[in-house]
């Protein structure tokens, strides 16, 4: 696979490492959430075949966090974004 | 019709003209006490032993494509019970003694062949690790030793023992592990279910679940309704699609395994081998092909096939324990979806729905569990309690801090 | 500092050396030292002004930009790898705090690495052995991380028959080994 | 014999005889032949065996597609099982031996099979050697087992190497045959970056097989300019003997080139083949066609090919199968190879045309109506059985015969990504259907253009498409003139007759009975047939059989053929050495080898060195005079206690952490607290997974009020880096964090016992009395003015400290240090040392941390903050992870000094039945602790802490090793810490 990185282009999907689904960017807080919340945030998945948003280390390159979104089905990947930025717009701060 | 040698000499002095149809092919009724969906492996035989152990009527099996299209026709057809904690040992352990009385039991050679499976041990740690295993599973009554580098070298002297990147110090055995048909695995337990009067209803895909007040009343499919009392899903690889028809999120990802196998080669390899400095395992089939594979791809899919870094790191392990194999040719290669669980293990369990049962999250250990998984899930469908070696395969083990992770990897299913 | 501290090379040598297969040349770099330099959060001015007046280049990402006595190519998102001659600037860190204060984050890295410098005719079939930058194409200055023999090394393109390999230092011999191999294979 | 079917013309280089043998018989061929044309040209029909069966086989093909004629190449550590001789390029000295045949080829005890092969119909296995139920295994199987598989492996290592490599283009065009050749020209002209891959030799595919003409030149002859004219432009890689072998994700393609393979061994330093990972934004494949036999009794005898390939073997190789040949066709191509042989002085003796209508052949006996229906000759063709169009039979002797019963194009690569091909009635074929590999079109016979005109055309149209594709834009040229001629076929699957079998897949041994007797048993579905007859599954994957066999199972059950499936092809395309595949990674160069600036050093001293991930650690360093590492990992581990041991620490994980949020962020990473600790000292840091699982360990330091350097664990200096960043991109995105790894820039040493301070203080600059440099005290420090730095923390439990230099200094570094060390006798202790110092602290390590255990687990579980939110901190708290009963870390020891300890030992109370109900956890490592003089352990035990002090077993029934322990806590040495804090 070839993931578009949003900032150097066409990468080897080689060179990177899988996560998951871009979900686990939402990470209950700590403080406030309980055991339940943080069971669903960790354990559960859509696991949807086809459209999947999803989280990528670009281990053997830039160290960029990419949420890629990827057909299950087709391996065609849509897009590519920053996982930071994603993160930022989900409104994950500090 | 009951098969035997006999019988086979007596059709060849006669034309082969007495063999009858292995299943029939029913059209789907309107209710059934039980459905299950899924026939493959695990499906089969959940029905099959739902007929013969339970005595339960009126069950049928649906299949979306054809009968053991699933993981039980894509698998490299390993059987074992080398696991190492409490919550999976005795369960395989029950399935390896299934399949030492398989044969027998459904009248059909699905060639359930007990060469040995040798884990290699390459570091003191790995050593240490594998000796608790062997441990454990000697606990839980089944078999394990562990062989020297040297009674290594006498089973297998053209493993890389001279010029290694990684020493072979050793390995840990189970001799009653070994390989079995995979496909006669699924006619078999097809035939007993339809000679016990299952339907099995292939081309029929479910597309809904009918859940009324918190309970089923049947599923949807490609064709038409059917009506149920009870319905046990067994669908590994596509668990997360069936379950969404009810609503339900799974502690589960589908992800690609590959499998390989080579051109037919004189015989080579007795047994099963896996190697432990690299991600490779092999055996050779009957037929003389080597089988075998290596990790996953790493990334959810549904694609049933993989890309080339994984089967580059599959060859690069084959060939840095093997350096013989150089001049074999990789012949086929293919991928199953298997449901990668949360924790490595499966979870055989009753959901929030009334009369639903899942069964599911084999990660790629399912082919090893399918008559324990059959006879299991049945159990459960039957009496509603689990089988004594099955008790956890829970969907809570993950609320309340109870996971059977093998390999200690945590909720990251693509590294199980 | 260290005239007293004798150094080995991450080949194990007390010099660096050069080797040659055919026509390919292999030559290892001692003498440049290396920083990582990141932007801290919300100085992007700061940082800019002071990379300026110092003269550290910041080239944009897949770039590598020369100068003296600085050079640099972008790794990550508001992170640049600095070099500087060894003999000048051995305590890099020391060197360019002073330019950058607060606004940037700055760690020696000159001896987490092996520098190569190839050179030789056709370096694109020498490299397609090894690595998938597609180097017939991309442009002189171009840098890029990259996976050579498992390794991860960072690939500088300073012309058609020159690029400079950055490679984990421990795996210097392993590295050198598999670029051999691959020159071999072509001489 | 010397060449005797040789005839004139071919694409073979006379002027150069070359030697090879064939089974140990000596023959002659020249430049340009396969193993099998210059078999051929000796006379040489039989080459094989088939699987099941045993039966005498010869080449089917001439071409990737064979099925028979399957040999031993070469010999020795060389040998080639499965090699196509069809495909094998012939040099000087070549030898070949045929395989799954004994005693030998012509006369096959194994043939017996065929004589008993009324019992072994397809699936016979699945119903019987059942009885007696243990005899399958011991009796049956073996047996089977012993009959399995067809060529031999010689069990030796493979003595050539294999490469990989990467491609870049724009179009990647697989198959050089005229359409082929035209797409690539096309695009090749527009400038684009072509690569043309063809798994022949010589590029020109069926046309240097024909004798057509193209713009009035021969086939060939158009094909060899327009590979000149390619090989000009510097935009075109042409690349033969290279077999496209798998469509993957993103245009992205596998190819196998076959460097040396036709050579005796490779040159030195070349490989013998490459693996080429061909990256492309569009793919033309253009792979042709493949012929079909007609299935007839007995049509597996040699000397019964593909009617095109023996016209390939005339055309291309200047061979006559047969003195008299027949020609066997449902169609005008069959036709074509009557009037090829003819012209070329073969002399053809019927052509048996199955259809009423066809065109008359001129000269030649063309019996139209008529079928072929059995065969004659033990080892090879003597004649065949023709039932006329009158329903007459007659016996007609001939030593050839060519079948041809149509042309499957190619959609081998286009249905890797599992896309169902179509069926095309005209051409009775199935071709490209929807959904192939993003970016991939066929063209030329692979999409059905089955006429010269039509590959060329398709080429030349498909190229104008990539390119407009790519934003290029292009006109349509002319296309030179070429035969453009219909297939006319008439389909005929196979020909009813009789009670013979009919072959269908020959390597395999499906006949039409299988297929039938799968019906029979209600194996309809495609898959069904395929996994209970074996059909496709041979090493040719079906290229000749599969459409044949779901067209009789069609025919059978009153279904289409397309209704009734086709199972797909998965890669590769042609089996592919596993060589190949794993490339330079074997031996030693499995995994690339990590070193400690330090290396040098300790083999100077003799180290033991032992793999730890890729790195390379220092073990123990035995001294003369000592004969077992026991010895030594004594001796270091006494010598550190009593005076001074040093140690490579390089290995461990060490991130730099810096920024104004730095503490904020190990405060979230780790389960404990950082923001608190003080610039100038460090802390033990216990990191957890989200599910509450220790994830790693280590010291981090404080350096400066923004600037922390974390160590971790040698195994998880990766994952955990790959955290921090997750941690710092994903969930805390704008904390001002940055990370970078110091792991190599850094040679780390420890330095430990009572005298490390006496030791160090001759080496660092800087005054590190208790005073000045406290126990975990860290910062940075000069070493005759080289920059460094020291922390003071104990592994071992003694007075220790950890000193690092720049990588370069590390040998000058670990030999000062060993000068300094002299007075005091310091000694270098390695990893097993390090291993007993740290059990003899109880510390947890690997053993320990194996990603199944929780901080409270290890004893550890007050050092998870409830005060702060941190990575694992909610789902620690399950109840599953904090039940009193669950696994805690204990000490161990044998109740008798003697006693032997085990790591992987499982405790079981006393007089407790051996069962699972009775295991209490394990013994997790385990070594000999000089100081205390016996062996000691951790271990994981249920309730371990409410056990402290209990007597219990450690049993190990791998070894019959069973040992009354005592339970104590994990801290065997100076429990108080006054050693590390003198």
């Amino acid at each position: 696979m070839i993931i578009p990185h949003p900032i150097l282009g066409p990468r080897d999907a080689q060179e990177f490492v899988y996560l998951g689904d871009a979900s686990l960017i939402d990470r209950p807080d700590g403080m406030t959430a309980g055991i339940e919340v943080f069971h669903d945030y960790l354990y559960n998945r859509d696991n949807p075949a086809g459209l999947h948003r999803e989280l990528w280390y670009h281990e053997q390159g830039d160290r960029s966090w990419l949420v890629v979104t990827r057909d299950t089905v087709t391996h065609e990947i849509v897009s590519a974004e920053l996982a930071r930025d994603v993160a930022r717009a989900r409104g994950r701060s500090k | 019709m009951r098969y035997s040698g006999l019988r086979v000499i007596a059709e060849a002095l006669t034309g082969h003209k007495g063999w009858k149809p292995v299943w029939r092919d029913p059209a789907p009724q309107a209710a059934y006490d039980y459905v299950i969906v899924g026939g493959g492996g695990h499906g089969l035989a959940t029905a099959y032993y739902l007929a013969k152990e339970f005595k339960q009527a009126r069950i049928a099996v649906l299949e979306k494509g054809y009968l053991g299209g699933g993981n039980v026709g894509r698998n490299t057809t390993i059987i074992r019970s080398n696991y190492l904690l409490d919550g999976n040992e005795p369960f395989y352990e029950f399935s390896l003694k299934l399949w030492e009385g398989l044969e027998q039991d459904f009248n059909y050679n699905a060639m359930v062949s007990q060469r040995g499976i040798i884990n290699l041990i390459h570091t003191d740690a790995q050593r240490d690790a594998f000796t608790r295993r062997g441990n454990a599973m000697i606990l839980n009554g089944a078999d394990a030793e562990m062989v020297s580098r040297d009674q290594l070298r006498a089973m297998y002297p053209f493993l890389n023992f001279d010029n290694a990147r990684f020493p072979i110090k050793g390995a840990l055995m189970q001799r009653r592990g070994g390989t079995v048909r995979h496909d006669a695995v699924a006619w078999g337990y097809a035939r007993g279910a339809d000679m016990r009067g299952v339907d099995l209803i292939q081309n029929c895909e479910v597309t809904g679940m009918r859940i009324e007040n918190g309970r089923i009343l049947g599923v949807e499919t490609t064709r038409g309704f059917i009506g149920a009392k009870k319905v046990g899903v067994a669908v590994a690889g596509s668990s997360s699609r069936v379950m969404a028809h009810a609503g339900m999120r799974l502690p589960i990802e589908s992800h690609v395994l590959q499998a390989f196998v080579s051109e037919g080669l004189k015989p080579l390899i007795d047994g099963v081998m896996t190697f432990g400095a690299g991600h490779f395992y092999v055996s050779q089939s009957d037929k003389g092909g080597l089988v075998f594979g290596g990790d996953i791809d790493g990334y959810n899919s549904y694609a049933q096939r993989g890309n080339l870094p994984v089967i580059e790191d599959v060859a690069e392990g084959g060939m840095a324990l093997m350096p013989m194999i150089g001049r074999a040719r990789l012949l086929r290669m293919w991928g199953g979806i298997m449901d990668m669980s949360m924790d490595g293990s499966p979870i055989i369990d009753r959901t929030s729905v009334d009369g639903l049962y899942f069964n599911g999250g084999w990660c790629y250990g399912g082919f090893k569990a399918t008559p324990a998984s059959g006879w299991c899930f049945a159990h459960l469908l039957a009496t509603d309690q689990p089988h004594p070696t099955a008790t956890a395969y829970r969907f809570d083990r993950f609320l309340k801090g109870l996971m059977i992770d093998e390999k200690g990897q945590g909720a990251q299913p693509n590294l199980h | 500092m260290a005239d007293a501290w004798k150094s080995l090379t991450a080949l194990g040598h007390d010099t660096a050396r050069t080797v040659t297969v055919g026509p390919y040349r292999i030559t290892e770099r001692d003498d440049v030292a290396l920083a990582s330099v990141a932007l801290r959060r919300g100085q992007d001015q700061a940082f800019a002004a002071a990379a300026a007046k110092a003269g550290v280049p910041l080239p944009p990402p897949l770039q590598s930009a020369s100068g003296t006595p600085y050079g640099a190519f972008w790794v990550t998102p508001d992170m640049w790898f600095v070099t500087a001659p060894f003999a000048s600037h051995e305590d890099i860190v020391a060197h360019l705090k002073p330019v950058f204060g607060a606004a940037a984050s700055i760690t020696e890295q000159t001896d987490a690495w092996v520098c190569f410098d190839l050179s030789g005719p056709a370096l694109t079939a020498w490299m397609e052995r090894l690595c998938n930058v597609d180097l017939a194409v991309v442009p002189d200055g171009y840098a890029t991380r990259t996976m050579m023999d498992h390794l991860g090394v960072y690939l500088l393109k300073q012309g058609a028959d020159a690029v400079r390999l950055f490679g984990p230092r421990s795996s210097a011999q392993s590295l050198l080994h598999a670029l051999e191999v691959a020159a071999a294979s072509l001489a | 014999m010397s060449q005797s079917h040789r005839i004139a013309g071919g694409q073979i280089d006379r002027s150069t005889t070359l030697r090879f043998s064939f089974d140990g018989a000596s023959y002659a061929g020249h430049p340009g032949d396969t193993l099998a044309s210059a078999l051929l040209a000796n006379g040489v029909r039989l080459m094989g065996r088939s699987f099941k069966y045993h039966r005498p086989r010869g080449p089917l093909s001439a071409g990737s597609e064979e099925p028979n004629a399957l040999v031993h190449l070469r010999s020795g550590a060389r040998q080639e099982p499965n090699t196509r001789a069809t495909v094998a390029e012939l040099f000087d000295g070549l030898t070949a031996t045929s395989q799954n045949a004994w005693p030998s080829l012509r006369f096959d005890a194994m043939a017996i099979n065929d004589r008993l092969s009324s019992f072994f119909t397809a699936g016979f296995y699945y119903k019987t050697f059942m009885w007696p139920a243990a005899f399958w295994e011991k009796v049956y199987e073996p047996i089977i087992r012993r009959a399995a598989g067809l060529g031999a492996l010689t069990r030796e290592d493979d003595p050539d190497s294999y490469d990989k490599a990467f491609a870049h283009c724009d179009l990647l065009v697989i198959g050089a045959g005229p359409a082929g050749l035209m797409a690539a020209l096309t695009a090749g002209r527009a400038g684009v970056r072509v690569i043309l891959a063809d798994e022949d030799f010589r590029m020109g595919g069926r046309l240097n097989a024909e004798v057509l003409t193209i713009g009035g030149q021969a086939g060939g002859d158009w094909a060899a300019g327009v590979v000149a004219e390619l090989a000009s432009l510097p935009n075109v890689r042409l690349m033969a003997r290279t077999t496209v072998v798998g469509a993957f994700d993103a245009g992205i393609y596998a190819a196998v080139e076959r460097v040396s393979d036709h050579l005796p061994v490779p040159l030195p330093g070349k490989p013998r083949q490459t693996l080429w990972r061909i990256y492309s934004k569009r793919a033309i494949v253009a792979a042709g066609a493949t012929e079909r036999p007609i299935a007839f009794e007995n049509n597996d005898r040699p000397g019964i090919m593909l009617a095109g390939a023996l016209r390939a073997y005339a055309n291309r190789w200047g061979v006559a199968v047969g003195d008299r040949v027949a020609i066997f066709t449902n169609n005008d191509d069959g036709l074509r190879s009557a009037a090829d042989l003819t012209a070329k002085g073969v002399q053809v003796v019927a052509v048996i045309d199955s259809r009423t209508d066809g065109p008359l052949l001129p000269g030649i006996r063309h019996l139209r109506g008529a079928q072929v229906i059995d065969s004659t000759g033990r080892l090879g063709l003597s004649g065949i059985t023709v039932r006329l169009a009158t329903g007459q039979t007659e016996t007609i002797a001939c030593t050839a015969l060519g079948v041809s019963g149509g042309w499957n194009p190619n959609i081998n690569i286009h249905s890797h990504h599992r896309a169902r091909p179509e069926w095309r009635a005209d051409i009775a074929a199935f071709v490209p259907g929807q959904g192939g590999p993003a970016g991939l079109i066929a063209a030329g016979a692979a999409a059905g253009h089955l006429s010269t005109y039509g590959a060329l055309a398709g080429g030349h149209v498909q190229a104008l498409a990539v390119l407009e594709s790519l934003g290029i834009t292009a006109t349509a040229g002319d296309l030179p003139k070429a035969e453009d001629a219909p297939l006319n076929l008439s389909p005929l699957w196979h020909v009813p007759h009789g009670k013979g079998r009919a072959w269908i897949d020959q390597q395999n041994d499906v006949t039409v009975k299988d297929v039938k007797l799968a019906q029979q048993e209600n194996f309809t579905s495609v898959e069904h047939l395929k996994r209970y007859t074996t059909l496709g599954m041979a090493t040719d994957q079906g290229k000749t059989g599969n459409v044949i066999g779901i067209a009789v199972m069609a025919e059978l059950t009153g279904r289409a053929i397309p209704e009734t499936g086709t199972t797909i092809y998965r890669p590769p395309y042609t089996p592919v050495a596993m060589g190949a595949l794993a490339g330079r990674s074997r031996g030693k160069e499995f995994k690339p080898f990590r070193l400690t600036p330090s290396h040098k050093w300790a083999s100077e001293q003799g180290a033991i060195f032992v793999e730890v991930g890729n790195w390379l650690r220092t073990q123990w360093v035995p001294k003369p005079g000592e004969t077992t590492w026991r010895e030594s990992v004594d001796r270091e581990v006494l010598a550190t206690r009593r005076s001074v041991g040093i140690c490579d620490v390089t290995t461990l994980g060490k991130i730099d952490i810096q920024g104004t949020d730095a503490a904020a962020f190990l405060d979230k990473v780790y389960c404990n607290t950082f923001s608190t600790l003080a610039v100038g000292k460090c802390r033990y840091g216990l990191m957890l997974r989200e599910d509450g699982m220790v994830f790693d360990d280590g010291t981090t330091a404080r350096l400066a009020e923004h600037e922390y350097v974390m160590t971790t664990t040698t195994a998880n200096a990766v994952t955990v880096f790959r955290h921090l960043e997750y941690c710092r991109q994903v969930l805390w995105p704008d904390m001002d964090v940055q990370i970078i790894s110091t792991t190599e820039a850094w040679a780390q040493y420890s330095v430990a016992g009572p005298n490390a301070r006496k030791l160090l203080e001759k080496v660092v600059d800087q005054d590190i009395s208790d005073a000045a440099f406290p126990y975990m005290g860290a910062g940075s420090v000069t070493l005759g003015g080289l920059r460094g730095r020291l922390f003071r923390i104990s592994f071992s439990g003694e007075l220790a400290y950890e000193v690092a230099v720049p990588a370069r200094y590390g040998d000058a570094l670990m030999r000062r240090l060993m000068a300094a060390g002299a007075e005091f006798d310091a000694v270098v202790y390695g990893t097993e040392a390090l291993g007993v110092m740290r059990i003899e602290k109880g510390h947890v390590a690997g053993g320990e941390l194996n990603g199944q255990s929780s901080a409270l687990n290890m004893g550890l579980g007050k050092m998870v903050s409830k005060k702060k939110d941190s990575i694992g901190m909610v789902l620690s708290q399950r109840e599953g992870m904090t039940r009193a009963d669950g696994y805690r870390l204990v000490g161990v020891k044998p109740a008798d000094p003697k006693g032997v300890l085990q790591a992987g030992s499982h405790f079981l109370e006393v007089g407790a039945p051996v069962e699972l109900a009775s295991d209490g956890g394990w013994l997790t490592s385990k070594v000999y602790s000089p100081h205390l003089g016996c062996d000691i352990a951790l271990g994981y035990l249920k309730a371990g802490d409410q056990k402290i002090g209990r007597r219990m077993r450690a049993v190990n029934f791998l070894t019959g090793t069973d040992t009354l322990v005592d339970i104590v806590s994990p801290h065997f040495f100076d429990p108080d810490g006054e050693r590390f804090r003198g």
